[in-house]
Formats: C-alpha cells, structure tokens, sequence
C-alpha cells in the first residue's frame, strides 16, 4: 500500500508533516549527512533578527525529567548573513524553508520579513512572539491579543507568502491570542513554544542556568501541547494549525493531526537523535499502512470526540 | 566530508580505573576516524531517562574481532554515568561520532610537546600520547588527580612517554602519589627553570585549563585545551554549549572546539 | 550531626517539610503497613465534599513521558464519612492531618470546613479550587481572582486552623490568585495543582481519558512547578508556601525549599513507591548532613540569586 | 494484618511462552504470601521510563534456593512488558505484593468448579488451577485463545486437571487447535448439555468475562472474575483503577478486586 503523506498549511503544500522546529536545526545545513533538509515536510531555522545577537550567557540548557531547560536567548547570525549564507544552498536543494522571525519591536519584525522577500527559496514565515517587546515594557507580544494583532498585521502587509504565528503556551489567554493572530492576518498558528520553567543546583543554591528562567521542551510537554492545540482547534476549527511539543514517535504525530494539526515539527527529539525527524515519518507511514490510512490527510482533525 | 555517523555500539568490555573512573570499550562495526580531542555523544539509558546523550571524549581506537573498539575513560558524576557503570555487557549503545574538532597532532609532532590532563581530563590526552609515540614524536606527560588512586592508567602513560623518551610526572593534591599540588604548577615550574615546550595539549577541570591559559599566553606557549560546556546536541544546533572567544563571538563548542587554542579564549574566564 | 527537620508553616510547626499530597494518600490510613502517616510532616487527604461524590467514568488515568494525566473527577467518600471513620485514627497515631476541601459553591467549602471543626485532631485546611464554580458558570474559583478572594474569605471566617489555598497553575494569572488568596486570609499557598492535559489514543482515534481532559502530574511538571513557586515567593515573600510538583528525591525537596517553599508535598512519586515520602525525607536528611546544613530552615528561600 | 511488602525481585529465568508471551521467575527472600487472584505493582525499568509499575497477577510461588520464587505470565502489549521482555538476567526489580482480594479457593474447593482462562488471563487462573490440584479438588479448566501458538503453558494446565480427574478444553478462534470459537460458548454448551458447575473462576479480555458475567448470571452460577483496570498504585490511593458495582458503588479494583463476583458487577457492562 503506498501512503499518501502530503498535507497543506493554509495555502503552502507540503511533501510530508514533518518538520524540523526553530532552534534545533540550525539554519538547515548543519545535519546534511545525518538528516537532509530536502527530506522534511520543511524546515524552520532558528530564530532570525535584523541583525546579529550573541544570547544569553551560559549555562543555557539543562535537562530534567523526559525535558530541558533552555535559554539560549536567541543568538543568532542575522538575517543578512541567513540569506547570503544559507538561503541559496537549501533552495537548490530543494528544501522548503519557513523563516522564524522575531524582534524586540514590531518594525525589527517586518524588517526580518523584508529582507527575507528579496532572497530565493523561502515559503514563509513564523512569528516567535515570545520575545519581550522592549516598547511595551518587557511584556510578550505573545501575551497581549492588542500587540498581537497589530503585530501580525504589520508582518502580513510585508508579505504575501505563507505567516504563521507561533503562540506562546505562557499567555494568560491561549485561545484569545490565537484570535488575535488570525484578525491580524495570520495564515497558521503554530503551538506550542517552550513553557517558562526552572531548575535549581540544590548544591550551589543558584538556579541552573546563567539566566534562571527557561523554557521547557521535549516528551515532558507533550500532554499539555496537545491540549492546548485541540482548545485552539475547537475555538478556531478552520485554522490551520502546526503542532508542536515533545514529538518522538510517528504515533505522537498522529495524536497531533488527530487533535487538529496539519502538520508538526520535531524539536527537541533531534538532540536526541539527529534523524529523528526521518524516523518519525518513516513510523508515521507505517502507522498508516497498518492502520489502512490511505491519506494523511484523512487523519487531521479527525478525533473521535465528545 | 563528514565522516560523523550514528552507530549502535556494544558495550563489550568495563574495566575499574579508580573509585569513581572506569573505561568502556564499544564494538562498532566500522572504523571510527576519530582524532584525540574529537568527542561522541552517548546514550546512557534505554527510552527516556536521561533524555539527553552525554558527551565523551574518545581515549582510542582500535581492531576488535573482525571489527573496531572504540575507548572511553568515564567518571561518575551523575545518572547518566551511574548508568554506564552499571549497564550490563552487551548492551547495545547509540554513538554519535566523531564530533568536533581535535588537537593539532601535526603541529604537536613537529616540536616537543607537553601533554597534560587532570583527573578525568585524561582522554583525549591520553589518546593524543598514543598516537604521537606511535608516530615516534618526543612530548612529555603531566598526569594530575586530587588523589593517587584517582591518577588513572598510569601504566599506558608511562609507556607511551616512555617509547618517544618523554618524561612522566605525576601531581596529586594530597601529595599521596607523585609531586603535592597541581600539575600546572609542576609544569610551570619546571619551564621557569628552562625547560621548554612550544606546544601544550591539555583536558582537564575548569581551573586548571584557566591557570594553564593564563600561563601560556603569558609565556608565550600555544596552549591547546580541550573544553567541557553543558551539551544538548553535540552537532552545532542547540548553542547550549557556546563559548566566547576573545572576539566576542560566541561559538558552539561542540563544533568549533571542543579544543580551543588558550590565546582564542581570554574572554571566557573573564572576571 | 543532628539535623533539625522542622519546619513551620505559618502558625503550623510540622517535624518534618515531608507531606503526602491530596489525592495519592487516601485518607491517610490506606499505607500504614508501608508509609506510616504519623512519620510524616502532615498528611493532606483526598479532596473532601459535603456529600460523597462518585467521581469521573473510567478511563481515568494515563501515563505520560515522567508524569501521568489523572482525571478522576473528585471521588470521595464525602466529610462525614471521614470524619467518623478516619479522623479519629489519624488522630490517635499522632498524624498531622490537612483536610483538602472542595465544592462547587462557596458554602460547600463552608460546610465541609464547619463539620471537620467538630472532628478531632485536624491541624488546618487546604482549599482545593480547581473546581469550577457551579454559581459563576462553570469557571474554576482558582481562575478568578475576585471569586478566590471571596471563598478564601468565606472559609477563613470559618476557622481559626490553618488555612491554605492550592494554587492551579491553570490560572491566567497565577501571582493575581495568590494576592487574592492572602487577601480573603490564607495562612499559606500550595502550589501547585496539575497542569491541564490530554493524551490521545492513536488507534481508537479518542482521548484516552473518558473525560477527554485532566490534570498532568509527576516528574514531568517540576521545572513548571519550581518557577510558579520561585515566581509566588518573589511577589510575596513573606507568605507561607507548600511545594508541591514531581518531587521525587531528597534534592527534589531542597530545590523547592530554595526556591522560597516552607515544607512540600509528594504525590504521584507515592504511586510509584508508596514509602516514597520517607525515602524522599531520609535523603533530604542526608543531604544536610553533607552540606552541613544544621536547620532544615536555614534552606528556606536561601536561593542565591540575581 | 497486611502482608504486602515492596520488596527487591532478582529477574532469575525468562521463558518464552508463545510469539507474543513469556514467563518470568522472580527471587525474593522471604516466601510471598500470595492467593490465586492477588497481584504484584512491578518496576518495567530502571529511572522514570516508564514512570509507573504495572501490575501482574502472581501465577505461582515456589522454593527456589535457600529463598522463594514469584512466577509471573506476561504478555508483551507495550513499553513496560517490552522492557520485561529484554531485561538481562540478574536485573532487580521492585516488586509491590501481594495486593488485592484473590479467588475464593475454599469456596471452589469444596465444589466442581470450572475455570476459564482467555490469552493471558491465564496466570491468576493456573495459580488456582496448580493449588486446586495440590488439595485434590477436582475442577475442570477452559482454556482459549485466538490462536493455537497463543495458548500457554497447556502442558501443566493438563497436569494440573489431570490430577484431581478433570478435564482440559482447548479452545482457539481461528480453530486451529482445540475447539474452534470461544471458551465461554464451550463452557456454556456443555452447561447447557447437563455438565454442572457451581463455580466459575475467570480471567481474561473484557468481551469474555462480560459473556461469562451475562451468562452466569442468567444460570445461577456464581463466577469469579478477574479484572484488569488500568491502575497507577495498586493501593487503593489513587482511586484510577475503580469498577461500578451493581449498587453505583464505584470502588478500587486494586483492593476490592482484582477478582468479583459478577454479580456485583452488573454496572460495569451497562451499555
Ligand atoms: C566534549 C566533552 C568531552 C567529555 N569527555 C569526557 C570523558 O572523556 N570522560 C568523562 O567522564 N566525562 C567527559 N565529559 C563530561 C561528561 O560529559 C559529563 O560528566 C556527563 O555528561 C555527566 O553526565 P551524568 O548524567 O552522569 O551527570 P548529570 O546527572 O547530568 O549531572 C550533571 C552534573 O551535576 C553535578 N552533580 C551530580 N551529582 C552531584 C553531587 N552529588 N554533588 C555535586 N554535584 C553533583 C555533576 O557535576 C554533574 O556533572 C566530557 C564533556 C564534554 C563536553
Ligand atoms: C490486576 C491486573 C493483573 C494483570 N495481570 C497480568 C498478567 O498476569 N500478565 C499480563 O501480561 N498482563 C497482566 N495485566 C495487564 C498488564 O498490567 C498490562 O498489559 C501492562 O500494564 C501493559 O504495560 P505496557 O507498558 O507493556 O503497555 P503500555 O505501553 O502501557 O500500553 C498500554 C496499552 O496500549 C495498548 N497498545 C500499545 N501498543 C499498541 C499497538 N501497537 N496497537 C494497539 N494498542 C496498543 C495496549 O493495549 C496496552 O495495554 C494485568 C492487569 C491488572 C490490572
Ligand atoms: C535549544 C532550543 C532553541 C529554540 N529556539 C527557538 C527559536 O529560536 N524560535 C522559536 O520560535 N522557538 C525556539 N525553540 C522552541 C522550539 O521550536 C519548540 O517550540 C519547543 O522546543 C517545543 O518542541 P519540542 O518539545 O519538540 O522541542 C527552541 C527550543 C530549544 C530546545
Ligand atoms: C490521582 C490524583 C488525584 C488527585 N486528587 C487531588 C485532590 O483531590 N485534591 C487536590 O487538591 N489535588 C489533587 N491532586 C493533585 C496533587 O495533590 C498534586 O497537586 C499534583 O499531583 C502534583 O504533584 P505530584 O507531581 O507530586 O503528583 C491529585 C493528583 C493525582 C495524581
Ligand atoms: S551541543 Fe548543541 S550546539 Fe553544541
Ligand atoms: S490503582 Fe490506585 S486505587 Fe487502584
């Protein structure tokens, strides 16, 4: 039996589900032995800004129970040096690129978004809305529907490609800043980033990490980004949805369609194992075969509830 | 080319070098081409606990049957090494290798280099004295520990010093074993009284590649140290394990280091 | 060396931080064979109602990567029952006992409060309000911070024990709710509750739990558990707070001590060892006497940073 | 008193039962004092992977040594009996027993009973068929599975009824080996054809214990069934594992049960 596993966010169609998430895959082109970009449903690079940060100091990562702790404070090369860098070869490749863009204020947003037009090969982009707006005090524009909307707005009039916005799970009101991401334009929302976390050295008597706080991933998340996808999946059932925490295993894909997602990325699970992605869609195809799903699609949203 | 793979690795062999120390030996079925100072990410548990490989410097390869062994020299510090103590023979690892960048084994033959590892520091040192004796470049050996029985595989090192007519020194903290205090000390000692080397290639803890930097950039010496940040991914993606250099770049060391030239690193143990 | 394990929450001295958590304890006489309550700090029942409740269908529970999703909707024998059966026992062996309250209106809590004040031997209350309030349609007291005001109020008024209020970390503004909480006159916050979950089973295509929803638990949620706590004591330094999230070990307890907790509670770690509160308290012992820590109190809020 | 304890179990023989299942021999010191029907939580790794214990019902206790053996049936279905299924010899478990409200044997003792096992309901079942059969009450045994490679350990199930004079049924649905179709419709035809029981004991998947329940209830024949509801302690504190009696009295299977008169469970198969 050969199984269809293409899918579609929104308007952009994907060869396959799968995709490597921001910050666990560099730019692309660092696992080309171990698991070619051209291989994924896409990849999103890490976190792009204007110009070039250094993040946080160390230690930024630690592990806990089936998670980690990062907070690695968004470091990064800058857009310019992605697409002189890095645009070019994965278009020639052939690998679909999603460009996860973020920035301290709207305009360094729409800044990353205009650069990014004049490079070859991108099929669009994902707002990182947990990143304080230095504007307005610190406070998210994941955290606020107002900034959120005027956010996206002001990123979709940048552009006509696919813009998906990545909605913090830490926002007081989930499904309110889902909303207000699609009033602003938003083709997709992608759930969920990290969860605000901490660790402790018992020894020491000082938090782990250089900056105490982090954000929690890996198989730990799991349960709670998946009820958070299906909330956001039942407020919005015609919003195409990206899922995303803890994903290990082709049958964690398929809870994640069946709860609303048309799509997922692996985080996490690539440190892990650098193919992961790979073996997660070669698992989920078995899934489908042994199940007799001809379609991936057939399987998104298509949770047997109440 | 890269020539990193990620093998299944069979534990075949643990032996105990200390209290804490111990060496596995992995069964792989090709040649691992790695270099001394170049690392590989471990899994130290089957399913999801811990979550995370840990990083180990190789301390040798070498023919095993009808394939390839590859050595590690491990502490236990944590879960993770608790597990590796204790996991049965025959287990069937995962082994991402060879990762990162090593010592300059070129330049270390071209002079007489001095080698030196603290405690667990002793891997990839160890593994750059057995490559260098076998290609017959002279390097004396600076073996530190806190405590004489935790000077591990003094027998190989001597031997290996011994074969290209190096010397070995041995420093414990607690002077049970050897010269008392550290083995930078010793070293530097025996530079100011005009014995010299253009080349240091070192692993150990955090303070005493920190005196070591601070000595050789002031000597003038090319100090290689090889360093240990917290890892995730071991290949460049996370920057959990980034450094600063002295250009105030911040760069994964898992792919840049884990060795670094002392001179690229004044920024890192800035007060 | 002798270590000094007591500790105080607020007016109420414990021998030891070591608590069993409501809901994985019984009503502290189901473990006597194998966790004595009287060996620890306190023990906080199951969830007490007015009237016995039967709980969620089966399937109620779920594991997950280091945690497991529990939905087993309330189920108690109702505050008379306990009282006549187990209070008494309790009582006798010398046990501290926290009785967890609930209901679906304010006067519930009330009532169960007022017939425990006729019982003997209970030390103080904990206010359970991750229950949603029947009277303000269905949303949980523990999310608003005007109704949580007014419960804790209510119940204060009550009772001159102990009385503390259990954070959910659910709550769009958890430091809002514990503001509120010590304003109605809690004498102390536990924290915290589960995170809201799912899991779904990829071959039924239906979520695992008959109730689709719970609450996630374990080892899995202590880096979320330590920074709401970490969080809660910076804004209110000076108020009592219960730990409780994934403990699992000796150091586990020290972590939230730090972190500004003044005793603990262990739950699901009961599940898998049900003498895991006096393993966890011999480490914690341990621990201090190779860090020289002669007062269990001295940890108390004595993490090092900024 | 409670004689339950949670104690070190050394992993000491594994045998392979059928494609699907396996038996394990666990050493303890001290004798297990456990009843056909009671259960043991059992640790199916080593860390938090899986977090929690799965329960197993004991299939026999014996002298092993100079202490005692605890022998479980399993069957492979996920994560934790894979676990079990790969685990070196000499691995030590925990083992949390005996718990729950086994069979009634000295009821069954002192009638014919019959006693029906599907799949891997087998264990709690040879237990009591092994002690019936020590005590020379006679009894006959059902035993089904879908196929013949899946039914288990025949050998010592015809031994056991042998013994007292009674009858192994061998019934498979694919009809391969014994008896095509299911073990109940067996039991129940020869009820039906005047064969008499006035107990049944029974474990095994739901869809045959709710036959058995309808059936026995409509016939006046008391069954003992053994449940399995998922369960996360085995102690009757988490209250995940509760089954609804007739009288909407939801109760801890863990500690009422595993095993219950089906009459009492008349909720439970409610559509
Ligand atoms: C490039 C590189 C090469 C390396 N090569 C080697 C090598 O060849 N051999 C080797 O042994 N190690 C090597 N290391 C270090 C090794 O990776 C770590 O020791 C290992 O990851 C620890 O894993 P764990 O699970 O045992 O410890 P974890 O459980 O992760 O513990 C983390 C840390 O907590 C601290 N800790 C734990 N328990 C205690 C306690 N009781 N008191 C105080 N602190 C405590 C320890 O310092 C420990 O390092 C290398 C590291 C790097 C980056
Ligand atoms: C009182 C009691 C006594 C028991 N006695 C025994 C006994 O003696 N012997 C015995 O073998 N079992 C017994 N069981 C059942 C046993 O506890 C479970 O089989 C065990 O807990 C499963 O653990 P696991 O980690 O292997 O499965 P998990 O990983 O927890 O899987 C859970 C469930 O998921 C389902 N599942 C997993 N993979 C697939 C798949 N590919 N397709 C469809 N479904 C899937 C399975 O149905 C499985 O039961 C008993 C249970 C109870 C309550
Ligand atoms: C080390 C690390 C770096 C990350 N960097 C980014 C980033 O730059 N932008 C972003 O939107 N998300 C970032 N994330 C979040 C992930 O993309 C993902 O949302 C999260 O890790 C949950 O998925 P997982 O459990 O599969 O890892 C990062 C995560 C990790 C672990
Ligand atoms: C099965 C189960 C039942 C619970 N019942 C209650 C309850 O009745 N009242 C309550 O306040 N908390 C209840 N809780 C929450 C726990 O008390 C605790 O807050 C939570 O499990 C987190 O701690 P842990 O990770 O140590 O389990 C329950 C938790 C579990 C797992
Ligand atoms: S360990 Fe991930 S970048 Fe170095
Ligand atoms: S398994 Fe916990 S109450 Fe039965």
């Amino acid at each position: 039996m050969r199984v269809d596993l293409s899918t579609a966010v929104g308007a952009l169609t994907l060869a396959n589900p799968v995709m490597a998430a921001s910050g666990t895959f560099g730019y692309g082109l660092d696992l080309l032995d171990l698991c070619p970009p051209e291989c994924l449903g896409a990849v999103v690079t890490k976190g792009l800004s204007p110009a070039p940060r250094a993040g946080n100091p160390t230690p930024r990562i630690v592990e806990t129970a089936a998670g980690m702790i990062n907070a690695i404070g968004l470091q990064n090369i800058g857009v310019e040096a992605f697409c002189q860098e890095a645009a070019g070869e994965l278009a020639r490749r052939g690998a679909t690129v999603i460009v996860n863009v973020f920035g301290e204020r709207p305009e360094q947003y729409r800044a990353v978004i205009e650069r990014c037009e004049r490079a070859e090969g991108i099929a669009g982009y994902e707002l990182n809305v947990s990143c304080p707006n230095v504007d307005h005090g610190g406070m998210e524009f994941g955290h606020d529907p107002h900034q959120l909307e005027a956010l996206t707005a002001l990123c979709r009039a940048a552009t006509s490609k696919s813009l998906w916005v990545k909605l913090s799970p830490n926002a007081p009101d989930l499904v309110g800043t889902a909303h207000a991401a699609v009033a602003g334009g938003a083709d997709a929302l992608t759930l969920i980033n990290t969860l605000r976390a901490m660790a402790i050295d018992p020894y020491r008597r000082r938090p782990v990490l250089a900056t105490a706080f982090g954000g929690l991933s890996g198989p730990a998340i799991k349960p709670i980004a998946l009820r958070m996808l299906y909330e956001v999946h039942c407020a919005l059932p015609t919003v195409p949805l990206v899922g995303i925490g803890g994903i290990e295993t082709g049958s964690d894909v398929v809870e994640f369609l069946l709860a609303g997602a048309s799509a997922v990325q692996v985080g996490t699970a690539i440190f892990r194992h650098p193919a992961a992605p790979l073996r997660i869609l070669s698992e989920l195809e078995d899934f489908c075969v042994a199940q007799k799903v001809g379609e991936l699609r057939a399987l998104i949203g298509g949770l047997r509830w109440p | 080319m890269i020539a990193r793979r990620d093998v299944p690795a069979r534990l075949v062999e643990r032996r105990e070098l200390s209290p804490t120390c111990f060496s596995l030996l992995l069964a792989t079925m090709e040649r691992l081409p790695a270099e001394p100072g170049q690392f590989g990410m471990l899994s130290c548990g089957q399913g999801l606990d811990p979550l995370l490989r840990r990083p180990f410097s190789v301390a040798g390869v070498r023919p095993l049957g009808s394939g390839w062994g590859v050595e590690l020299l491990v502490k236990e510090v944590g879960r993770g090494t608790a597990w590796l103590r204790r996991a049965p023979l025959g287990t069937i690892l995962e082994l991402l290798a060879p990762l990162g960048h090593g010592f300059n084994l070129e330049a270390a033959a071209s002079t007489r280099a001095a080698l030196v590892a603290g405690g667990i520091g002793l891997p990839p040192v160890l593994f750059a004295a057995e490559r260098l004796a076998e290609t017959g470049a002279p390097f004396d050996l600076f073996l530190g520990a806190a405590t004489g029985d935790e000077l591990l595989e003094i027998k190989r090192c001597r031997a290996a010093a011994g074969a290209v007519g190096g010397k070995l020194v041995l420093c414990t903290d607690d002077g049970s074993v050897g010269e008392p205090g550290f083995v930078t000390t010793a070293l530097a000692r025996r530079f100011a009284a005009g014995q010299r080397w253009e080349r240091v290639l070192a692993c150990g803890p955090d303070p005493m590649l920190q005196a070591l930097a601070r000595w050789s950039v002031t000597e003038g010496v090319v100090a290689e140290l090889s360093l240990e940040e917290p890892m995730a991914c071991g290949v460049g993606v996370c920057l959990g394990c980034v450094v600063e250099l002295a250009d105030g770049r911040r760069v994964a060391s898992c792919k840049e280091g884990p060795v670094f030239e002392a001179a690229r690193l004044a920024a890192r143990w800035r007060p």
